[in-house]
C-alpha cells in the first residue's frame, strides 16, 4: 500500500485547543439572560418587552454602523453588542421612553465600547457608561418606577397595554409621572422601589418579595432567584468567573452586616442589601464582565471586595439609595491598577533566588 | 455628619468634589501627565507637598491681608506667594534629599502654573476654613488630585495596547474617559449628608 | 489547601492545563519492532549543539551499530548505522521545518540479518565519571524526552556546582504519547541501570522518579523490580500539561525553582528522561550505540496505534505505510500535539528526539485551525494556566505593537518556555506562543547584532 | 557645548549693576501693578458695594412681602442683638421687615447647610405674628439643574412656606414642633414640608437648615420682640 | 506694497490663535476654566472677555518692558503683570454683576494661572513689538472665546434647551441634564475635538488621495 498525502497542513504548537471560544461565551450570556427576560415581561409587561427590543437593537446598529464607517468587517457576530443592549436594557426602569433607551443603547455602544477599539479593549463596562449616561441625562425618568405587576395584579392587560411613558416622542418629556400607572390602575402605588423605600422612609420589604422579584425595580433586577439561577449555569459551563460575584456578593454582605449590627433600626439588614435593588445583577452579570475586570487571581478578590464595600457605602451612607453602577464603574477604572500591583510571581524570580 | 468637621472636609474634597473631575481644577497636568504611571503618581505627590506648604503659607499670607485691609491684593500677593514657595520648595529638597530632588524635581516648577494650588488657596479662603480645615482641605485636595491622575494614568497605559480610532488618540480620548470617570464619581454625591 | 482538596495531596505545580489525554488508544500496547525500511535517512544534526561529522564514503558498506558520524564537539555526539548496508550518498535531506540539512543516506541490504554485531563488554563499576560521560557521548545517547539535548553534557557537572539530585522524569504529560509508559513497564532494568550510572557520574545522593498519577501501573512495575542495592523514591504527581517539564518537576517534587536564565544544575537538580537513562542503561555497558528508540505512532487516523520500537532514519512514509494510514487530508505532528511539529513531507526521517508520529484528519474538531481569531478579551484564563506564572494576555497585547523591550523588562518574556498552555486556552484563539516565539527570536537576534 | 561657543556667547554678570537693575525694574513693575489695582479698586469699589447691599435688601423684600423698610440685627454669641447699617462683617444677621406704618411684618434669617451637591444657602422669613415661617428664598445652590434646583422656584414647594408652623414650646426656649421633610404627598401637618419627588435629598437639606435656624432664633427673636420693633423706626 | 505685507503678516497673527494655534482645540491649554464655566453661553462669553481683556493688557505691557526685564525675573515679571490685570478683572465683574461674578466662581482668579496668557507673554509678547503682541493677544482671546462658546452653546442648548437664557427648542423638549454637569462637560470637549480630528483626517486622505492621482 502506498500512502500519499495530498494536504499535509504546516502549523505552529500547541495543535490542540480548548473547546470554549469567545463567540460561543458571548453566547451562552445570551442565553443565559433569556429567562431574566421573560420573567422581566411577565412582570411589567409590553413595556419592558419593547425596551428589550430597542435598547439591544440601538446598540446593535451602532456597533456596525461604526465597523462600516472605519472600513471594518462587522463585529456584530460575536454576541458582544447584544449582550451589551440585553443588560442596558434590564438595568433601565420599565417605563423610561423608548427614544431614552435608544440613545442609552448608542452611547454605550460608541462611547463605552467602539471610542476604545471594540471588543476587548473597553476600561469601563459599556452598558454601565451608557447607563451612567442615562441617569446623568434623565435623572427624572430614569427613577419613575412602575409596579411588579404580579401576583397582585394578575390582568393580562399589561400584554396589550403600554405604560404611557414608553412611547414618548423622541426628545420629548416623557408623560407626567400620574400618567404613569393609568392603563393599569394600580391602587396604592407608592413609586417607590425597596430601596428608596428603605432609605427614605426605613421601610423593609419581605425577603420572598425581594427574592423572588415581586417588587418595582429596573426592569431585570427583581428577581434575585432567577440572576442566581442563571449566573450559576454560567459558572457551570465555566464561562464566568466564579470568584466575582462570590466576592462582590460576600464583602457587601459583610460589611452591611457590620452596619445593621450597629444601629439595626437605622440600617437595612444584609439580606436585604443582597437581594434589593441592582445587586445581584451587577455581581452576577456585570462585574463579572471580564474585559473591565483584573485578571491575576489576587486583583480580583481585591475589585471584587472594592464593589461590594463601594456599593454598601453608597447606599448607607450617600445621597442615593443605589451605588452598584458606579461602583462597578470604579472598579473598572482601578482595575488597570489591581492589574499591575498584583502582577503573579513570575516563576524562578523569587527573591531569594535573585540574591544568589 | 458635620459639613465643617474635618473628616467631612477630607472625604468632600477627596472623592465627593473631586478637585479635577467635578470641581475642574489642575486638568492641564491631568491631561498633560497622566500617560505614565509612574510620572503621575510622582507629580501626584510633588502637588500634594506644593499643596500643603501653599496653603499654610496662603493662609497667614490672608490673616495679615484681612488685618491690613488690603483683600484687593489677595489674587497678587497669592500667586507670589506661591510662586515663591515652589521655588522654596524645590531648593529645600535639592539641598536635603537629592533622590527626592531626581524623583520630583522637573515637576515642581510646572505645579506652579497649575491652577489647583491656587484654586484651592482660593476655595480655602472663600469658605472661611479655620488654619486645621485648611490643611485637612488641601491634603484632600491633592490626594484626590492623585487619585484621579493615577488612575487615569492606569487607564491610559492600558489603553497603548488597544486600537483606539486614530481621530481619538491623545487629548480626545483622555477626555471621554474623563468624562465617564467623572460619571462614576457622581455615585459619591450627598455621602454623609443623609 | 485547596490543592490538597482538589487533588488528593498528589504533588504538583500551579496552573497548567488538562488537554484530553487519548493515550488510552495505545497505552496497553506492548513495544514492537517495526520492520525495516529500504533506505534510511540519518541527518547530522539531529541533536541541541554542533552536527556530527560524517566518517564514512558515499558506497562504503557500513554494518548495523557501526560509528558513521564523529561527535562535532564536546555539544555533540556521534551517530551509528541503523541498518547493514551502503552508504548511498551524503547530501541534503529535506528536515521537519521544510528547509534542506546534510544527512547520511544508507540502503538497507535486503538480505542482511541486521544482527548487531558492534560493541564489547565494559566494566561500568570500575569507571571515573570523566570516563563515563566520555562513554556515555560515545553511545550517542541524546535526551530522548524530545529535546535531544546530549545527555553527557549534562552529566559533565562543571566545577563549583553541585548535583545532590537526580529526577527521572517519567510524566510523560503531553495527550496520545505512551512511550515513556511502555518503557517503564517493559525496560525497568535498564532504567535502573542507567540511573546507577548517571548517579555514579555525577555523584547525586538522591534519585526521584516523578510518575504522572495516570500511570499507576507503571509506578507499580518500578517498585517491584527496584534493585535492592538502589536508592530510589518513586512520587505519584498529577496529570497535567506541562507537569514533565524539567522547571515544574523540580518545583513539584522537590520545591526548588530554577532561577529565571539559569539551568536546574543551578539548585543542584539534573532531570533526564526514562527513555534516556534506560538506553544508557542498555547501551553503555556494551559500548554500542544509539540506534533505535520507541516512538507511538496514533491518532484518529491511523489504523493500527501503537508503540512500536523504530530504527532512527526510517523516513516517515514507510512508517505510515505499515501502521495503515488511508487519509489524503491530514495533519501530521512529530512528538505531542502541544509541544510537536507539524511536517511537510513525508520525506522526513525518523530522528533521536521523535516522540510520537500523530496524525489527525483535517477538521478534527481538537485541532487548532482555521479558527477565528477575536480580540483578547481579557478573560485572564492564559493568566491561569501558565505555569511559569507570566501575563500571556499582556505580552500578546504588546507583542501585536512589537514592544519587544517592554515584554522582556517589564513581562519576563525570556521566560516563556513555550509550553503553549496559554494558546491551548485562549477563547479568542489567539496564536500567543507564535508571537512570544517570534518575539524571542527577534530580541535575540537584536541581542547578537548588537554584540 | 563645545568650547568655542562658549566664547561666543559673553557670560552673564551677576555683579551688583546688574542686581540693582532687577531691583528697579521689579519696583517700577510693582509701583505701575499696585497703581493699576488701587485704581481700579477705588473705583469699582462703590458699584460693588452697592450691588452688594441691593441684593441683600431686595433678597429681604422679596421674602417679606409688603414690607417696605427694614433694619439689619447682628447676633453675637451671647445672643445679644446689635442693629447695623450696612450688612457686613461674619456675625449672622437678622433682617427686619416693616410696613409702611413701621410695624414689624417679618424677620429674614439667613442658613445654610449641605445639600446634594454642594452647599445651599437660603433666607427665611418668621413672621413673630402668625408664630410660622412666611417667606421662603433660595440663595445660592449647585443642585442639579431640573431635579435639586426645583426648591428655587418650584411652586409647589413654595407652597409649604406660605404658613409653616415654628410656634414656640411652652418654655418658649425652642419650636413644639421640629419642622421635617416628608415624602412627596404626605404633609399632613402644619410644620411638615411635602419633599419635591426626586429631589428628596435637597427637599431634606432645607428642611433642616430651616429646623436648625429656627431652634437658634426664633426664641431669640421672641425674646427680642420689642427691640426688634423699636429698630424699625429709627 | 510694502504696507499690504504688513497688513496681510497683521492678519496672519490675529488668526493664528483664532484657527491654526487655537488655544483650547489645538494646544490644549486653560482647560480648567474651559470647561469648568461653559455650561451656559453667558457665562462663557463672560470669561472669554475676561481672558481677551487680560491677553491684550497683558501682551501689551509685557511688550513694552520687555527690552528692560532682565531674564532672571521675566517670569515673576509677567506673573505679577497678568495677577494685576486678573485682579482688575475681578474687580469688575463683581461691580457689573453680583450674580455673575458667582457663576464665574474662583475661575477669574485663576486666569491668573491660564497657561495660555503665561504662554503668550513667554513665547510672543517677550520677543514682539507692542502692536504685534495686541494683535496676538487679541487673537488668542478670540481664538479661546471662540471655544468657550463652542462648548457653551451645545452644553446650553441640550442641557437647558436655552441659548443666552432665551428658550430654543421649545418648552417639551427635554432638557439632557448631563451636559450641565462635570462629565457633560468633558465629553463635549472631547466630541469637539475628535470632530476636528475627524475633519483633519479626511482631508489629509483627500489631500493624499489628490497627490495620488496627480
Ligand atoms: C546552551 C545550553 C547549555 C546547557 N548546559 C547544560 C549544563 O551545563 N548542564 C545541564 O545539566 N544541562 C544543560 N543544558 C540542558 C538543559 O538543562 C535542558 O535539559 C535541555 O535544554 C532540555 O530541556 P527541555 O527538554 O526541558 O527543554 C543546557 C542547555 C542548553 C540549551
Ligand atoms: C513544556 C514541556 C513539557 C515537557 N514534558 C516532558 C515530559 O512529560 N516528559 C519528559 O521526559 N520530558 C519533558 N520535557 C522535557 C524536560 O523538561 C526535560 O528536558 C527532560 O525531562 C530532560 O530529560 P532528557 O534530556 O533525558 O530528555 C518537557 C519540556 C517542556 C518544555
Ligand atoms: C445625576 C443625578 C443628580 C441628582 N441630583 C439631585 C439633586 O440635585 N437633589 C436631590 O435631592 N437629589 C438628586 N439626585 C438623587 C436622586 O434623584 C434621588 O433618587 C432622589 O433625591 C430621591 O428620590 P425620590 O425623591 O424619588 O424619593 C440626583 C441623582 C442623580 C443620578
Ligand atoms: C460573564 C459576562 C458578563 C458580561 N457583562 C457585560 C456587561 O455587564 N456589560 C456589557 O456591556 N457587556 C457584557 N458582556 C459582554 C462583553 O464582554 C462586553 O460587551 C465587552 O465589554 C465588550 O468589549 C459580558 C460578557 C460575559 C461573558
Ligand atoms: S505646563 Fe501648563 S499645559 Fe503643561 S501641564 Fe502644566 S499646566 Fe498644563
Ligand atoms: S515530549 Fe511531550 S510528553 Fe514527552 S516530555 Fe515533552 S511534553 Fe511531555
Ligand atoms: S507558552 Fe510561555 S507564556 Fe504561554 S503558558 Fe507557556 S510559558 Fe506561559
Ligand atoms: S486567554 Fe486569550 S482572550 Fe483570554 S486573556 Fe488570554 S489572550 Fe486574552
Ligand atoms: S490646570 Fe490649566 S487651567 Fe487649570
Amino acid at each position: 500500500m502506498s500512502v500519499s498525502v495530498r494536504a499535509i497542513e504546516l502549523n505552529t504548537s500547541p495543535h490542540f485547543k480548548a473547546a470554549t471560544s469567545t463567540d460561543a461565551i458571548m453566547l451562552n450570556v445570551v442565553y443565559a439572560l433569556i429567562p431574566v427576560c421573560a420573567f422581566a415581561v411577565f412582570t411589567f409587561g409590553l413595556s419592558a418587552f419593547l425596551l428589550i427590543l430597542t435598547a439591544p437593537l440601538a446598540c446593535v446598529l451602532t456597533e456596525h454602523f461604526f465597523c462600516r464607517i472605519a472600513g471594518k468587517e462587522s463585529t456584530v457576530g460575536d454576541y458582544s453588542a447584544l449582550i451589551t443592549g440585553i443588560l442596558l436594557a434590564l438595568t433601565l426602569p420599565p417605563s423610561l421612553p423608548l427614544w431614552m433607551a435608544a440613545v442609552g443603547g448608542f452611547v454605550s455602544i460608541a462611547l463605552g465600547k467602539t471610542l476604545f477599539g471594540g471588543l476587548g479593549q473597553n476600561p469601563f463596562n459599556p452598558a454601565l457608561v451608557g447607563r451612567a449616561f442615562l441617569q446623568a441625562a434623565f435623572p427624572v425618568a430614569i427613577t419613575t418606577w412602575s409596579p411588579a405587576l404580579w401576583p397582585s395584579v394578575w390582568s393580562t392587560d399589561r400584554f396589550s397595554h403600554v405604560l404611557l411613558p414608553t412611547l414618548s416622542l423622541p426628545f420629548m418629556k416623557a408623560e407626567t409621572a400620574a400618567g404613569y400607572i393609568h392603563p393599569l390602575s394600580v391602587d396604592g402605588f407608592s413609586g417607590a422601589t425597596p430601596l428608596t423605600m428603605m432609605k427614605f422612609e426605613h421601610v423593609n420589604t419581605s425577603f420572598s418579595s425581594l427574592f423572588f422579584g415581586m417588587t418595582p425595580g429596573s426592569t431585570g433586577e427583581t428577581s434575585a432567584f432567577l440572576i442566581l439561577l442563571c449566573g450559576a449555569y454560567l459558572m457551570y459551563r465555566k464561562m464566568m468567573d466564579w470568584r466575582i460575584p462570590v466576592g462582590v456578593i460576600s464583602s457587601a454582605f459583610l460589611l452591611s452586616a457590620l452596619f445593621y449590627a450597629l444601629a439595626p433600626d437605622k440600617y437595612p439588614p444584609p439580606f436585604f442589601t443582597l437581594c434589593s435593588g441592582g445587586m445581584m445583577l451587577g455581581a452576577v452579570f456585570m462585574a463579572s464582565d471580564m474585559v473591565g475586570s483584573p485578571f491575576t487571581p489576587r486583583g480580583v478578590w481585591i475589585y471584587a471586595t472594592l464593589i461590594g464595600a463601594v456599593t454598601v457605602t453608597i447606599r448607607v451612607l450617600g445621597g442615593l439609595p443605589e451605588g452598584i453602577m458606579y461602583a462597578i464603574l470604579l472598579g473598572n477604572a482601578m482595575t488597570p491598577l489591581i492589574n499591575l500591583y498584583t502582577q503573579p510571581r513570575v516563576y524562578g524570580t523569587h527573591r531569594e533566588l535573585r540574591n544568589k | 455628619m458635620s459639613q465643617t468637621s474635618l473628616l467631612f472636609i477630607f472625604i468632600d474634597s477627596f472623592i465627593i468634589n473631586n478637585i479635577v473631575l467635578m470641581v475642574f481644577l489642575g486638568i492641564c497636568p491631568f491631561l498633560g501627565v497622566s500617560g505614565k504611571l509612574d510620572t503621575a503618581f510622582r507629580m501626584g505627590v510633588a502637588v500634594i507637598f506644593v499643596l500643603l506648604v501653599s496653603s499654610s503659607m496662603t493662609y497667614g499670607l490672608n490673616l495679615l491681608l484681612i488685618k491690613w485691609h488690603a483683600e484687593y491684593l489677595r489674587i497678587i500677593s497669592y500667586i507670589v506667594v506661591i510662586a515663591a514657595t515652589v521655588q522654596l520648595v524645590e531648593m529645600f529638597i535639592k539641598k536635603s534629599s537629592p533622590g527626592l530632588f531626581r524623583a520630583l524635581g522637573i515637576y515642581l516648577p510646572l505645579i506652579t502654573t497649575n491652577c489647583c494650588v491656587l484654586g484651592v488657596a482660593m476655595f480655602q479662603t472663600f469658605r472661611e476654613y479655620n488654619f486645621a480645615q485648611s490643611m485637612v482641605f488641601s491634603l484632600g485636595s491633592g490626594m484626590g488630585f492623585t487619585l484621579a491622575l493615577v488612575i487615569m494614568a492606569g487607564i491610559r497605559e492600558q489603553l497603548n495596547l488597544a486600537d483606539v480610532p486614530s481621530i481619538a488618540k491623545g487629548t480626545g480620548i483622555a477626555l471621554m474617559v474623563a468624562g465617564i470617570l467623572s460619571m462614576a464619581f457622581m455615585g459619591f454625591a450627598g455621602l454623609g449628608t443623609l | 489547601m485547596w490543592q490538597f482538596l482538589g487533588s488528593g495531596a498528589r504533588k504538583t505545580f500551579s496552573h497548567g492545563v488538562h488537554p484530553p489525554e487519548s493515550k488510552e488508544l495505545t497505552q496497553a500496547k506492548a513495544i514492537r519492532r517495526l520492520p525495516f525500511a529500504p533506505e534510511f535517512i540519518i541527518p547530522l544534526s539531529q541533536h541541541t549543539g554542533a552536527p556530527s561529522r560524517p566518517i564514512v564514503r558515499e558506497g562504503q558498506e557500513v554494518v548495523r551499530g557501526e560509528p558513521i558520524a564523529e561527535a562535532g564537539g564536546f555539544v555533540s555526539v556521534p551517530m551509528h548505522s541503523p541498518v547493514s548496508g551502503v552508504v548511498k550518498k551524503i547530501g541534503l535531506a529535506r528536515d521537519v521545518r521544510g528547509g534542506m540539512s546534510p544527512a547520511i543516506f544508507v540502503r538497507q541490504y535486503p538480505g542482511a540479518s541486521q544482527e548487531i554485531l558492534y560493541g564489547t563488554h565494559v566494566d561500568v563499576d570500575t569507571m571515573t565519571p570523566a570516563e563515563i560521560v566520555k562513554a556515555v557521548q560515545n553511545t550517542g545517547v541524546v535526551g530522548l524526552g524530545g529535546a535531544a539535548f546530549p545527555t553527557h553534557v549534562k552529566l559533565a557537572v562543571p566545577e563549583g556546582k553541585n548535583v545532590d539530585t537526580i529526577i527521572v522524569n517519567g510524566c510523560e504529560c503531553e495527550p496520545y504519547l505512551t512511550t515513556d509508559h511502555r518503557v517503564m513497564l517493559e525496560r525497568a532494568g535498564d532504567m535502573y541501570e542507567g540511573i546507577r550510572i548517571v548517579k555514579r557520574a555525577m555523584g547525586a545522593e538522591r534519585v526521584i522518579i516523578g510518575v504522572e498519577h495516570n500511570k499507576l501501573d507503571a509506578v507499580e512495575r518500578l517498585r517491584q523490580c527496584k534493585p535492592a542495592n538502589l536508592d530510589v523514591t518513586i512520587e505519584i504527581v498529577e496529570a497535567k500539561y506541562p507537569q514533565g517539564a524539567e522547571k515544574m518537576l523540580a518545583k513539584a517534587l522537590l520545591n526548588r525553582e530554577v532561577p529565571s536564565g539559569k539551568l536546574p544544575i543551578d539548585v543542584g537538580v539534573a532531570v533526564f528522561n526514562v527513555a534516556t537513562l534506560s538506553q544508557i542503561g542498555e547501551l553503555l555497558p556494551r559500548k554500542q550505540g544509539l540506534i533505535e528508540r520507541v516512538v507511538t505512532v496514533s491518532g484518529p487516523a491511523v489504523q493500527h496505534p501503537g508503540n512500536y520500537l523504530m530504527a532512527l532514519g526510517t523516513p516517515l512514509r514507510f512508517v505510515l505505510e505499515q501502521v495503515g494510514f488511508s487519509k489524503t487530508d491530514a495533519q501530521l505532528i512529530l512528538g505531542g500535539p502541544m509541544m510537536g511539529t507539524t511536517v511537510g513531507s513525508l520525506d522526513v526521517p525518523v530522528t533521536k528526539g521523535v516522540t510520537g508520529i500523530l496524525a489527525f484528519p483535517r477538521g478534527d474538531s481538537r485541532l487548532a485551525r482555521d479558527e477565528k481569531v477575536y480580540a483578547c478579551i481579557k478573560c485572564g484564563s492564559c493568566v491561569q494556566a501558565c505555569p511559569i506564572h507570566l501575563n500571556p494576555s499582556t505580552l500578546g497585547l504588546l507583542a501585536r505593537k512589537q514592544e519587544f523591550d517592554t515584554m522582556v523588562e517589564s513581562f519576563h518574556l525570556m521566560d516563556c518556555f513555550e509550553c503553549g498552555c496559554c494558546s491551548y486556552v485562549c477563547p479568542s484563539n489567539i496564536p500567543l506562543v507564535q508571537h512570544f516565539r517570534v518575539a524571542k527570536s527577534v530580541v535575540r537576534d537584536r541581542k547578537a547584532s548588537a554584540s | 557645548m563645545t568650547a568655542d561657543v562658549q566664547q561666543a556667547v559673553p557670560p552673564v554678570k551677576v555683579d551688583s549693576g546688574n542686581s540693582l537693575h532687577m531691583v528697579g525694574v521689579m519696583t517700577g513693575v510693582g509701583t505701575i501693578c499696585g497703581l493699576l489695582i488701587v485704581v481700579v479698586y477705588q473705583l469699582t469699589l462703590p458699584a460693588i458695594q452697592h450691588n452688594q447691599a441691593t441684593i441683600v435688601r431686595e433678597s429681604v423684600f422679596e421674602v417679606i412681602p409688603k414690607a417696605q423698610s427694614q433694619a439689619i440685627l447682628a447676633v453675637d454669641d451671647s445672643g445679644t442683638l446689635t442693629q447695623l447699617e450696612s450688612p457686613e462683617g461674619t456675625l449672622p444677621k437678622l433682617f427686619a421687615g416693616y410696613s409702611h406704618s413701621g410695624e414689624l411684618l417679618g424677620v429674614a434669617i439667613e442658613g445654610s447647610g449641605r445639600g446634594y451637591a454642594d452647599v445651599i444657602r437660603v433666607l427665611y422669613t418668621y413672621s413673630p405674628e402668625k408664630k410660622a415661617i412666611i417667606g421662603f428664598k433660595v440663595l445660592d445652590c449647585r443642585e442639579t439643574p431640573g431635579l435639586g434646583d426645583k426648591i428655587i422656584a418650584d411652586a409647589a414647594f413654595q407652597e409649604n412656606f406660605k404658613e409653616l408652623d415654628v410656634k414656640l414650646n411652652a418654655a418658649g426656649d425652642a419650636p413644639a414642633n421640629a419642622v421635617v421633610t416628608v415624602k412627596h404627598g404626605t404633609k399632613a401637618l402644619p410644620w411638615q414640608i411635602d419633599a419635591i419627588s426626586g429631589a428628596t435629598i435637597s427637599s431634606k437639606a432645607v428642611g433642616r437648615i430651616l429646623n436648625d435656624g429656627a431652634r437658634r432664633f426664633v426664641p431669640l427673636i421672641e425674646k427680642n420682640l420689642d427691640m426688634i420693633t423699636k429698630a424699625g423706626t429709627k | 506694497m510694502n504696507e499690504t505685507k504688513a497688513r496681510s503678516d497683521d492678519m496672519n497673527v490675529l488668526l493664528n490663535g483664532l484657527w491654526k494655534e487655537n488655544p483650547v482645540f489645538v494646544q490644549v491649554l486653560g482647560m480648567c476654566p474651559t470647561l469648568a464655566i461653559t455650561n451656559s453661553v453667558k457665562n462663557a462669553l463672560a470669561m472669554g472677555l475676561s481672558v481677551i481683556f487680560v491677553l491684550v493688557m497683558s501682551n501689551a505691557l509685557v511688550a513694552m518692558v520687555r527690552k528692560i526685564v532682565p531674564k532672571q525675573v521675566r517670569i515673576a515679571t509677567y506673573i505679577l503683570i497678568i495677577a494685576t490685570f486678573v485682579t482688575m478683572v475681578d474687580y469688575i465683574i463683581k461691580a457689573v454683576s453680583i450674580p455673575l461674578y458667582k457663576a464665574l466662581g474662583a475661575f477669574i482668579a485663576l486666569i491668573v494661572v491660564n497657561c495660555i496668557i503665561l504662554g503668550r507673554a513667554e513665547a510672543f509678547a517677550s520677543k514682539n513689538t507692542v502692536w504685534k503682541s495686541i494683535l496676538d493677544g487679541f487673537g488668542m482671546g478670540i481664538g479661546f472665546t471662540f471655544a468657550l462658546l463652542c462648548l457653551g452653546s451645545v452644553r446650553e442648548l441640550l442641557g437647558s434647551g436655552t441659548l443666552l437664557g432665551v428658550n430654543v427648542l421649545g418648552s417639551s423638549f427635554e432638557p439632557w441634564v448631563i451636559f450641565l454637569l462635570p462629565s457633560g462637560g468633558f465629553l463635549t470637549l472631547g466630541a469637539w475635538l475628535l470632530l476636528f480630528g475627524f475633519w483633519r483626517e479626511r482631508k489629509m486622505r483627500i489631500k493624499a488621495d489628490k497627490e495620488a492621482t496627480s
